[in-house]
């Protein structure tokens, strides 16, 4: 970059613009660092996943000993995750809008689109972090009654492939909903119907693993794969279009 | 594009931000040599914020052209960009992080050499230094936009804008802000948009009124009168229908 | 400036003349389409018989089913939905690129033919659905992505309801136009290739007879001509509004 | 009547109703949605009679 006048001078301070990629992680480092101080999106999610579990419980109170919660399970713990993800999604973008710190890192010379893989990545980080608690505790409390298959830690997979999706489906959309009237119901509005396909096919990929009858892959690889495929194109589409979305 | 250290700071050419047919911004051209203060004028809906969006890059013009130093906004805004400092009634700080990591952030993002020294040198200038372990929560309102004012100057702008800068400031914390504006103007280009006709017009070397979108008056300070000033911006704001 | 030469849809402009031929030719096909589609087009096999009979001069093997009747309408509207769909991302994309309010206006209108159109199949869908099946609903993936579907347009137009700046409101609504377009055939790829133990796919009949395939076409080339003229209607009644709305602001200015 | 024939044409009646429903509905939300269309041209007109007495007053001014 050419250095005009003031470049001369011993005061300056511009260095050649940052990559990307430093970029993106200053980025990311700044969300990780936010949160690590308040813990705000941690314990309100985990608090949720608890709740929600402990509705399964009441729900499921009278039912329990006839159910097949082989079956039920991945369903179950799904409607967990989506639920405990539209809330921390749905908070992910108040910081940034509280003080008009969007604005700020709108004025700094850099890719959009960074700003959007920096999110997704962050929400993705929190949302795993969730999951590690909340799906041993789903096993703790609904699962540890029946024999386990021994397919059962399959369900990593269906797992990472659709938080990935979801956190980046839902970083776009909340960017759109905090612009919005009634922001919550606004992204799950939104959002629902927008992951329903990944949903659709993480939640057989789960089953299939947490039953691991005899032809489990059957059921589990070829959903697995179109998941795969949606999340690609979904974030590609997320990606390309995030430009006009956070600077309206 | 011309570019050198003769182009004027500022130059706006027919500028116009319109959807539908409504227009924010309606050929607003000006020219604003460098070190000048300007500061813009006009009633509620008048454009105030649209003008400052669009010089700042945060909005693309639809119509006409606009140049920092002779970079062209629509052109290439990221060279742009790297000009311009914004100083707004938000502070654009994270409050559960401290003023120096605050600083850090932008300072990393704009890709300053050294980030630390810059983010000391600052926090020293004001005045800070001593709190920059705590988080920007609990700052008062005007430490908050001290900070705020380290924070636009982290990548040693070009030109300043700042938007509504005093809302929410107490006459104290007022007289601190502009000592600290007054320091950091060197040969700075700054633009304010302000509804306090005297102190804008105090601080100003040039004012620029802004009625519907349309500029009604642009002139240096040392042609105006403040009485024949104040007297046709109160006949704008009487036009303007709020 | 270049972006000044872009040509911008407007009411009264060349489609608008053809609004009226196409409403009545629509009418006319529609009409024309229903009317085969029971009287002349055979009806569809059902079960088959415990002993063949003859019929007139035909040997008939299995029910005759009048319920397939509903499909005659069902795929061509299912058909429209999916062009409207088209127009209002094309119109969603053609506004990201220019910022020009009118095809933020175009792709609304085309957007609420889309959901017209949706709410028509999952109508007729569902009452084939309850006859052929005995429920009203079940999870079955065809049904499911056209609900999904349908949910994704309605979600639009709650999207838009809830943004106050217009522009702010049209740039999300492209943007989300443009998503719906590319998530609807994803998913019903999706939903359809994933084996499901609980709900088999349910085999359409292999092939329809040449004059099934007339009536369908006729009567799809029918409700494509009253799609369009619907939305020069709602088109030209937005523009009107619009129009209005500017001359209120202008107003002001003297 | 022959059974068969009683057989074959057995499930006509009780689909009736509901293909009948069916385009029935069709054709009904076809008329709502043109009433809305009306129902905005309405608007419209009451806005264009706003429009018509704020020119008015600002002529007679």
């Amino acid at each position: 970059m050419k250095t005009t006048k003031r470049g001369d001078s011993p005061n300056c301070h511009f260095a050649a613009k940052p990559s990307t990629f430093s970029q993106y992680k200053t980025l990311l480092a700044k969300d990780l660092r936010q949160e690590f101080r308040t813990r705000e999106m941690l314990t309100s999610m985990g608090i949720y996943a608890l709740l929600v579990i402990i509705v399964y419980g009441a729900a499921l109170a009278l039912t329990a000993n006839g159910l097949d919660i082989m079956k039920m399970g991945g369903g179950l713990l799904w409607v967990l995750i989506v639920f405990t993800s539209l809330l921390g999604l749905g908070r992910s973008f108040a910081h940034e809008k509280d003080q008009g710190c969007m604005e700020g890192i709108l004025l700094v010379p850099l890719d959009r689109s960074v700003i959007f893989l920096a999110k997704t990545t962050a929400n993705v980080l929190f949302m795993l972090a969730v999951e590690v608690i909340a799906v041993p505790l789903f096993y703790f409390f609904f699962m540890t009654g029946q024999p386990v298959a021994p397919t059962l830690p399959a369900i990593v997979a269906p797992l990472a492939v659709g938080t990935i999706g979801m956190a980046g489906i839902g970083t776009m959309l909340s960017t759109i909903t905090m612009n919005t009237r009634a922001k919550d119901v606004m992204l799950a509005v939104l959002f629902i119907p927008l992951i329903y396909p990944l949903l659709y096919a993480c939640v057989t990929a789960t089953t299939a693993a947490i039953a691991g009858t005899e032809f489990w892959t059957d059921y589990f690889v070829m959903p697995l794969v179109l998941a795969c495929g949606y999340d690609v194109v979904m974030l590609l589409v997320c990606w390309v279009l995030y430009d006009f979305v956070v600077s309206a | 594009m011309m570019s050198g250290p003769d182009s004027p700071a500022i130059l706006a050419c027919g500028l116009t931000k319109a959807f539908g047919t409504r227009k924010a911004l309606d050929r607003v051209s000006f020219e604003l040599p460098e070190g000048a203060f300007l500061s813009i004028f006009g009633p509620n809906g008048a454009g105030k914020t649209t003008l400052l969006r669009v010089l700042s890059t945060l909005v693309r013009p639809t119509g006409g052209k606009a140049s920092l130093c002779g970079i062209d906004l629509t052109e290439e805004p990221d060279k742009a960009r790297g000009l311009v400092g914004m100083i707004s009634h938000q502070s654009m700080l994270y409050p559960d992080l401290t003023a120096e990591e605050n600083l850090l952030l932008y300072a990393e993002l704009y890709g300053v050499s050294d980030p630390k020294a810059r983010v000391g040198e600052l926090l020293e200038a004001v005045g800070l230094a001593h709190r920059r372990l705590d988080a920007v929560r609990t700052f008062s309102r005007g430490m908050t936009q001290r900070v705020s004012i380290a924070r636009a100057l982290v990548h040693d702008p070009r030109v300043v804008f700042l938007d509504e800068p005093y809302s929410g400031l107490d006459p104290h914390a007022i007289e601190i802000f502009d000592e600290l504006i007054e320091s950091t103007r060197a040969d700075r280009t700054f633009v304010m948009v302000s509804h306090d006709l005297a102190k804008g017009f105090a601080m100003c070397t040039h004012a620029l009124v802004l009625a519907r979108g349309r500029v009604v008056s642009f002139a240096p300070k040392d042609e105006l009168d403040f009485d024949d000033f104040a007297q046709l911006y109160r006949e704008t704001v009487g036009m303007g229908v709020a | 400036m270049s972006d000044k030469k872009v040509k911008v849809p407007e009411a009264g402009q060349w489609p608008d003349n053809l609004v009226v031929p196409a409403v009545l030719a629509g009418a006319v096909l529609t009409t024309a389409g229903f009317l085969m589609a029971f009287l002349m087009v055979g009806p569809v096999n059902g079960a088959a018989l415990s002993s063949p009979e003859l019929v007139g001069d035909v040997m008939v093997t299995n029910q005759q089913l009048l319920s397939q009747k509903i499909f005659y309408f069902h795929m061509p509207v299912a058909i429209v939905s999916f062009v409207a769909l088209v127009f209002a991302a094309y119109y969603g994309i053609r506004f990201l690129m220019g910022r020009q309010q009118r095809f933020d206006t175009c792709s609304r209108v085309a957007m609420e033919i889309a959901l017209l159109f949706v709410v028509f199949t999952m109508v007729t869908g569902d009452l084939w659905t309850r006859f052929e099946w005995g429920v009203w609903w079940t999870w079955e993936p065809r049904l499911t992505t056209y609900l999904i579907l349908m949910l994704i347009v309605i979600a639009y137009f709650v999207l838009r309801n809830a943004v106050d700046d217009p522009e702010r409101r049209a740039v999300f609504s492209g943007v989300i136009s443009i998503i719906a377009l590319v998530d609807v055939p994803i998913c019903f790829m999706i939903t359809r290739l994933i084996p499901s133990s609980v709900h088999p796919v349910v085999a359409r009949e292999g092939g329809m007879a040449p004059d099934m395939v007339a009536a369908v076409m006729i009567i799809m080339a029918g409700m494509m001509l009253v799609a369009f003229g619907l939305y020069r209607l709602r088109f030209r009644q937005a523009r009107l509004d619009e129009r209005v709305q500017a001359l209120k602001d202008q107003l002001e200015d003297y | 009547m022959n059974p068969i024939l009683a057989d074959i044409y057995s499930t006509v009646i009780p689909s009736a109703p509901f293909i009948i429903a069916a385009y029935a509905i069709v054709w009904v939300a076809l008329l709502v949605y043109v009433a809305i269309v009306v129902r905005g041209l309405k608007r419209t007109e009451a806005q264009m009679a706003v429009l018509e007495e704020a020119v008015r007053a600002k002529a007679g001014e």
